[in-house]
């Protein structure tokens, strides 16, 4: 396959629409007639509904319907579960609207629609709810201790979950080690916080009998298909788009949250389209938060300080219910190997519910924390044993040779944890590198010597990506030549209209500029997934060479028959078609097209139908697994425990690179999420689990001021799991973060000897960190 | 996240406007910048019954020099003040500060005067007209009245004004010819409200101390002047041991609170170091003016 | 949110005891209560509207003394509801006799809910306080205008 | 809900409608006035995803009411551009890969525009103190800094640059050399993006840009 744009720097198709304005976004989406929704929420995170009185809502000036569980009928059933697991005994799901009890801030208890928002939060005011208070669970260590209160009264206890995964010999490998580090890490809640809220909007054709949902969802076919089935509706009656997305990163995959049944409910029930637009308050308490888990984890190394043995046990908030399963403490638990030989490893965790928000996948999802334990881990290793932070980690890399490498455990996918390719030494020697760690020591000493606290660190992962189970394409080239992609991921800003489209260009002989790209519309491509765990490039991608590859084929088959020659004879370059040796003789694509859609005489049986189109699955047998090292300095003022991180380098292998541009960006943005959770982001709650940060006043998001340049590398090691050798990119940025900006800290008050064993470290306790070490010589 | 709905005036006099606050009293809100007012609206915290915004009020948008003091309408634009000849030859401890007000969308439309009838505990212009020994003019049904700085800021948010007086100007006094100035605070992010900041301002003579002003914010329920460091630091010869010494005092008189992004032991601390920073500067500066 | 403060009242333990149990002196002294109305023993519907500023939250609810022991000792419960989510206020009053007048040493938990909770999280603190010294500061003239 | 006449000019273009006076002009502009380019992301004026230009200066519209707009001259990012012609500053954007998913960019490009205005050779230092009043989770800003250094060049270098016509995408675009690292590029590399509509298709027909010199060092 002739490879002309297929790692190329291609700027993106979809940005002139992006940015004259022309973006569709879910509050862009016009329908006559739409009226707009407002959900009133539970100010309670745990409480009794002892009742709800909205009349004087229901007769409010412009107010269409008022909505509480009572109104729901079978609507009013816990939403669906997704991906259960054998030790998930207790699949809480919540109701579109609290039945009797509320389990946290934000809750939904009505639903109101109006003829604008504005008259619909004033009818919310109007409605009176009367809440009996309970005892709250606010943080995981209460939601465990003894005679905690329940957050699910049907339970007798807060533990949904409790999963062990071993591997080797784990308490042999502790009694026989002469060296081990025991330490408690603790991960703060975050949010992914994208600049677009969520959104839906509606709307039923009585006549037709058919759904239009408009949803700034990362996997509009399993809406599509949950919503028909809880409405009673053919599949193929039921249209959903997740148009120009505003940002996913995680929490837009949910499925459902209570608005996208909400608002095709009210749609269907007073036949008028329906929009309801999530607000930034809303956001921050209502939509699917993550980070927080508390590990107890243990080191067991030998004199040389190679592994012997890694303990974890960590408990895992899973907020007041866990629609989305395990995926984050499994993915913690099982990226926490990294590329480190560890022959006996025991992780376990316990999946708990508090009455906080609910908690499902943020990019990264669980494999910041994996990385955060084991870096810390070693870092401590090192400075105990005295060795090179450095050298502790290259006597524990997994070598170059060793792939496939099998980890012993079982992944997110339920296949087993197998490192398909990778060059785990070349990528840490580069990054060492980029940021000179060979004379950092003679750097340091004399920045301390003009009495500045310089540091710096270097943290590696193991990311397992592109993960089934499958994803499907459809190409068409169209009598103007032009070539049509649709498949089912949704795009949230990862440029698939731009990567999908080198794939299909190179394939089929034409620009880039000449291949629409269409994602996330069930109408066009319904079968798939969606966008979540980078997957869509590795999925989607080979997915669309396949279908790129079938199309070449019958376009060869028509074409011999027009240029009188041999199927295999026929080239396809420039948008033309001729046979080879005889370019002269070429005949435009789009003709090729014409000619295989017949008006008149007889189609050749072995074109097996009209149209140069075709079809394509691609199901990984199981995940690729990209790998990259995050090294930075960093400059503490002492004084203000102020943080300046002068330098950020980023070595990253995804295997091959599609558009080195995106892969860039997507790992800019990663590293800006990274840092936020390293540094400035944090939900604060208090004792009684209410949320004290639900402005952007509040939740820190770093600003252009705040994230330093990053400067990144690639290492191409194809993967052998797929045809184009791709691995995911879209979660690395984020990953190392929190484990390379603690090293670096500590690296830089190392005099002090503090120890950082949390995310994220505030000025505030940095500050704190360092008064303690000052008392305890 | 939208306002409840509310009676909407925009009289073109002080003199309107100030008859529309007699008539509705603390049901009515002055709406100038609306920075900080807007967002509470919106999000349903404030829900006045009455807005009386003065953007109409031309007369009011003006800054002026008067006699050795800085006289800001109450529709000079913060952005106006910061980039102003002006400001930067007679109060430049406010253009400073101005520059780390928020960003400059919202010193576009943020007032001078706004920012301070507003009287957010940890809002940089507070500290700086309480530093500098400025006043406010407030019309209101009586007449007009001119409230200096230690008298204007009660507590949070919370000013001496009579709801039903309008503030129509801000008067800062210029620093006298010679004197060194500096701003320093800490935020988390650039633009955002100080966790703690601290305004200076230093006249030597003689190579000793003739006049000290120390205005801190984030670290009470106003600003604060820290007047007990100012008396250590008058006829004293300058030194990093006073500056240090400075700092301590300034640490015994303020009384922080704390809050999610930083707790009061935080706050108080960096109030000392923020001081002993401005000081240096400041001394820097009076060097080289003299 | 914890908050706690000592202040000393001009009239001996005893009058700054009925003061304190009386409707009259609270209705007049709580910030912001626009009606009490008793209920029961010690027990009172209350309407309150506090804010600073701008922001300004009508909350419908309950006011209760309890774990009387009179006169060194009581509990005030105050509840309520309204737009702005929902506020909850308990406040242990110590009475000690102080010369001619009172040493109250008052520890407080004031417990806010909802809208308030997550926008003014930076304020509640101060604000708490300014409205405990507000009711001790109007005790202190009712009890100094020889109550 | 009484309601007020409302007449503002945007873009060059002069709209009529009635709102009650608690209606922002964020929301006036894109459910009255059509106009959906400018978002909301905060509605509390952190942000900056609704800032737009009132005659000349950049302010949020989602802390501005409608009717404090009576009689404005307004700009917003469908004034940009001339026509299928992209102003500088979007160029930039786009050549520099400075947006991902584009919900922020409106807001971006108007800032932009009014800090270029007032600073038209900024530092990288002032760059992204300009811009730090505009929140994107996507990017990481890198490239949108880069994306306002460049334009500033283009500007400064041809203040009536205005609009340009946008070349099209050479087609001796040649993928990097697999191995190694993209840093260096070979020459040639794709950089120009044709001017392209996410579906009409316009046919590019200028001449490739002048190619800078590699690795120029530039101010910021």
């Amino acid at each position: 396959m002739s490879t002309r744009y297929f790692g190329a720097r291609v700027t993106r198709n979809e940005d002139p629409a992006l940015l004259r304005g022309h973006g569709l976004f879910v509050d862009d989406v016009r329908v006559a007639g739409v009226a707009s929704g407002a959900v009133l929420r539970s100010p309670h995170a745990h409480a009794r509904i002892v009742g709800i009185d909205a009349r004087r809502a229901r007769t409010a000036p412009g107010v269409l319907a008022v909505y509480t569980h009572a109104d729901l009928g079978t609507l009013g059933e816990p939403l669906p579960k997704l991906i259960p697991h054998p030790t998930l005994i207790h699949h809480k799901t919540q109701r579109a609207l609290a039945r009797d009890t509320v389990r946290y801030v934000g809750e939904p208890v009505a639903f109101v629609v109006a003829e604008d928002r504005y008259a619909a939060e004033d009818a919310c005011d109007l409605i009176a709810v009367e809440y009996e208070p309970l005892p709250v669970v606010a943080t995981l260590e209460a939601a465990v201790a003894a005679g905690a209160p329940r957050v699910h009264d049907d339970l007798d206890t807060n533990v949904c979950a409790h999963y062990t995964q071993r591997v080797g010999h784990v308490e042999d490998a502790f009694a026989r080690a002469p060296h081990r580090v025991r330490a408690r890490f603790v991960v703060d809640r975050g949010a992914s916080c994208p600049i677009e809220t969520r959104g839906v909007v509606a709307a039923w054709d009585p006549r037709a009998r058919h759904l239009d949902v408009w949803d700034s969802t990362q996997a509009p076919i399993p809406i599509r298909n949950g919503l028909a089935r809880l409405l009673g509706l053919p599949e193929q009656h039921v249209r959903v788009v997740a148009p120009d997305v505003g940002g996913g990163f995680g929490p837009k995959i949910m499925m459902f949250y209570p608005e996208e049944v909400l608002v095709p409910f009210a749609a269907m029930r007073l036949g008028r389209p329906v929009k309801w637009i999530e607000d930034r308050r809303e956001h921050l308490v209502a939509t699917n938060q993550e980070r927080e888990q508390i590990h107890d984890a243990e080191i067991a190394v030998d004199a040389d300080g190679r592994i012997l043995g890694v303990r974890t046990v960590f408990l895992y908030d899973s907020g007041a219910y866990i629609p989305y399963g395990l995926i984050v403490p499994i993915v913690a638990a099982t990226t926490l190997p990294g590329p480190y030989r560890i022959p006996n490893y025991h992780c376990e965790f316990r999946a708990v519910f508090t009455n906080k928000t609910t908690v499902s996948p943020y990019r990264g999802a669980g494999r910041p924390h994996g990385v955060f334990v084991m870096e810390r881990l070693l870092d401590q290793v090192a400075a105990d044993l005295g060795l090179d932070r450095a050298e502790v980690r290259r006597r524990n890399f997994i070598q170059p040779d060793e792939f496939p490498y099998d980890v012993g455990l079982t992944y997110q996918d339920n296949a087993p944890l197998r490192y398909d390719s990778g060059d785990y030494p070349a990528c840490f020697a580069r990054a060492l590198e980029l940021i000179g760690y060979r004379d950092w020591p003679a750097r340091q000493a004399r920045a301390r010597a003009d009495g500045r606290a310089l540091g710096c660190g270097v943290a590696c992962y193991v990311e397992g990506t592109g993960i089934g189970p499958y994803e499907g394409a459809r190409i068409t080239v169209e009598p103007s030549g032009r070539v049509f992609v649709a498949t089912g991921v949704g795009t949230q800003g990862q440029g698939h209209m731009t990567s999908f489209a080198q794939i299909a260009a190179d394939v089929l002989g034409v620009s880039p500029r000449d291949v629409t790209v269409h994602t996330g519309d069930t109408a066009l491509f319904g079968w798939g997934t969606g966008t979540f765990a980078s997957r869509a490039a590795t999925v989607a991608g080979n997915a669309v060479a396949l279908a790129a590859q079938a199309v070449r084929d019958k376009t060869r088959l028509v074409a011999a028959s027009l240029l009188e020659a041999l199927p295999e004879e026929v080239e396809l370059a420039d948008g033309r078609v001729f046979v080879r040796g005889v370019p002269a003789r070429a005949l435009p694509l789009g003709e090729v097209a014409q000619a295989a859609n017949p008006l008149r005489f007889a189609m050749p049986e072995e074109w097996e139908g009209p149209g140069l189109e075709a079809v394509r699955y691609f199901a990984p047998p199981q995940g690729a697994f990209s790998n990259g090292v995050h090294a930075c300095v960093v400059e503490v003022d002492v004084e203000t425990a102020m943080l300046t991180i002068s330098r950020y380098v980023v070595v990253h292998d995804c295997g091959r690179v599609i558009n080195p541009l995106i892969v860039e960006g997507q790992i800019h943005g990663g590293v800006a999420q990274g840092l936020g959770g390293a540094f400035w982001e944090k939900l604060a709650y208090d004792d009684q689990a209410q949320p004290l940060s639900t402005t952007l006043m509040d939740y820190l998001l770093p600003t252009a001021a705040d994230v330093p340049p990053v400067e990144v590398a690639h290492i191409e090691t194809p993967s052998p799991l797929n045809p184009l050798g791709v691995k995911g990119a879209g979660e690395a940025g984020v990953i190392p973060v929190a484990a390379v900006i603690a090293q670096a800290v500590e690296d830089a008050l190392r005099p002090l000897g503090i120890h950082i064993t949390e995310a994220p470290l505030s000025p505030n306790r940095l500050r704190q960190l360092i008064v303690e070490a000052r008392r305890s010589p | 996240m939208k306002p409840a709905a509310f009676e909407y005036h925009a009289p073109d006099t002080v003199e309107e406007a100030v008859a529309l606050l007699d008539a509705h009293g603390d049901q009515a809100k002055v709406l100038a910048g609306g920075q900080s007012l807007v967002p509470l609206m919106n999000m349903r915290l404030a829900r006045p019954a009455v807005i009386v915004d003065i953007n109409r009020i031309q007369t009011l948008n003006y800054l002026a020099e008067d006699g050795g003091t800085l006289a800001l309408g109450a529709l000079c634009r913060q952005r106006a003040a910061e980039r102003s000849a002006l400001v930067a030859r007679h109060c430049p401890l406010l253009g400073d500060a101005l520059a780390l007000v928020g960003h400059a969308q919202i010193r576009n439309r943020g007032t001078v005067v706004g920012s301070l009838a507003h009287a957010d505990p940890a809002a940089e212009l507070c500290a700086v007209l309480a530093t500098l020994g400025g006043t406010v003019t407030a019309v209101g049904p009586q007449g007009t009245r001119s409230i200096p700085a230690d008298e204007l800021f009660v507590s949070y948010l919370t000013t001496s004004l009579d709801p039903r007086e309008l503030l129509t100007e801000a008067r800062f006094p210029a620093l006298p010819r010679g004197t060194g100035w500096a701003w320093k605070e800490i935020a988390r992010r650039h633009g955002d409200f100080a966790l703690a900041g601290v305004g200076v301002g230093l006249a030597l003579r003689g190579g000793r101390i003739a006049e000290a002003r120390i205005g801190l914010t984030g670290v009470g329920a106003t600003p604060v002047r820290a007047a007990r460091a100012e008396r250590s630091l008058v006829g004293a010869v300058p030194s990093d041991a006073l500056w240090e010494a400075a700092a301590e005092a300034v640490r015994a008189e303020v009384e922080p609170d704390g809050d999610i992004h930083a707790s009061a032991e935080y706050r108080r601390h960096i109030a000392g170091v923020l001081t002993r920073r401005a000081l240096a500067e400041a001394l820097t500066r009076a060097r080289e003016a003299a | 949110m914890k908050l706690e403060g000592t202040t000393t009242l001009p009239a001996p333990v005893e009058t700054v005891w009925k003061t304190i149990n009386d409707p009259e002196a609270l209705r007049r002294c709580t910030p912001g209560l626009t009606e009490l109305t008793a209920t029961g023993p010690d027990a009172y519907a209350a309407t309150l509207t506090i804010g600073i500023a701008a922001v300004k939250g009508t909350y419908k609810g309950t006011l209760t003394i309890t774990d009387k022991r009179a006169p060194t000792h009581c509990k005030i419960l105050l509840e309520g509801t309204g737009g702005a989510g929902f506020m909850k206020g308990e406040g242990v009053l110590d009475l000690e006799p102080e010369g001619t007048g009172t040493l109250v040493k008052w520890a407080g938990d004031m417990q806010v809910g909802g809208l308030i909770a997550g926008v003014g999280q930076r304020m509640l603190g101060g604000v708490g306080k300014m409205l405990v010294g507000q009711f001790f500061k109007c005790l202190e003239q009712q009890l100094g205008s020889g109550a | 809900m009484p309601t007020r006449e409302i007449t503002l000019r945007i873009n060059g273009t002069t709209y009529a409608g009635r709102a009650e006076p608690r209606k922002t002009l964020a929301d006036f502009i894109r459910e009255d006035c059509g106009l959906t380019g400018t978002h909301l992301g905060c509605e509390h004026g952190v942000c900056g995803a609704c800032t737009i230009l009132m005659d000349g200066d950049a302010v949020r519209s989602c802390l501005m009411f409608a009717v404090q707009a009576e009689g404005a001259e307004l700009m917003t990012v469908e004034g940009l551009a001339d026509g299928d012609r992209l102003h500088p500053i979007q160029q930039a954007y786009w050549e520099h890969h400075a947006l991902q998913c584009g919900f922020c960019t409106p807001g971006f490009l108007m800032t932009t525009l009014a800090f270029l205005r007032d600073t038209p050779r900024p530092t990288e230092r002032e760059i992204r103190e300009g811009l730090s009043g505009n929140l994107c989770r996507c990017t990481g800003y890198q490239n949108i800094v880069r994306a306002v250094a460049a334009a500033a060049d283009v500007l400064a270098a041809a203040p009536d640059a205005g609009v340009r016509r946008a070349p099209a995408l050479p087609d001796g675009c040649v993928p990097p050399t697999s191995a190694g690292a993209a840093k260096t590029r070979a020459a040639g590399r794709a950089r120009t993006p044709a001017p392209k509509g996410r579906t009409a298709k316009t046919k590019p027909s200028a001449r490739p840009k002048p190619k800078r010199p590699a690795g120029r060092r530039r101010r910021a």
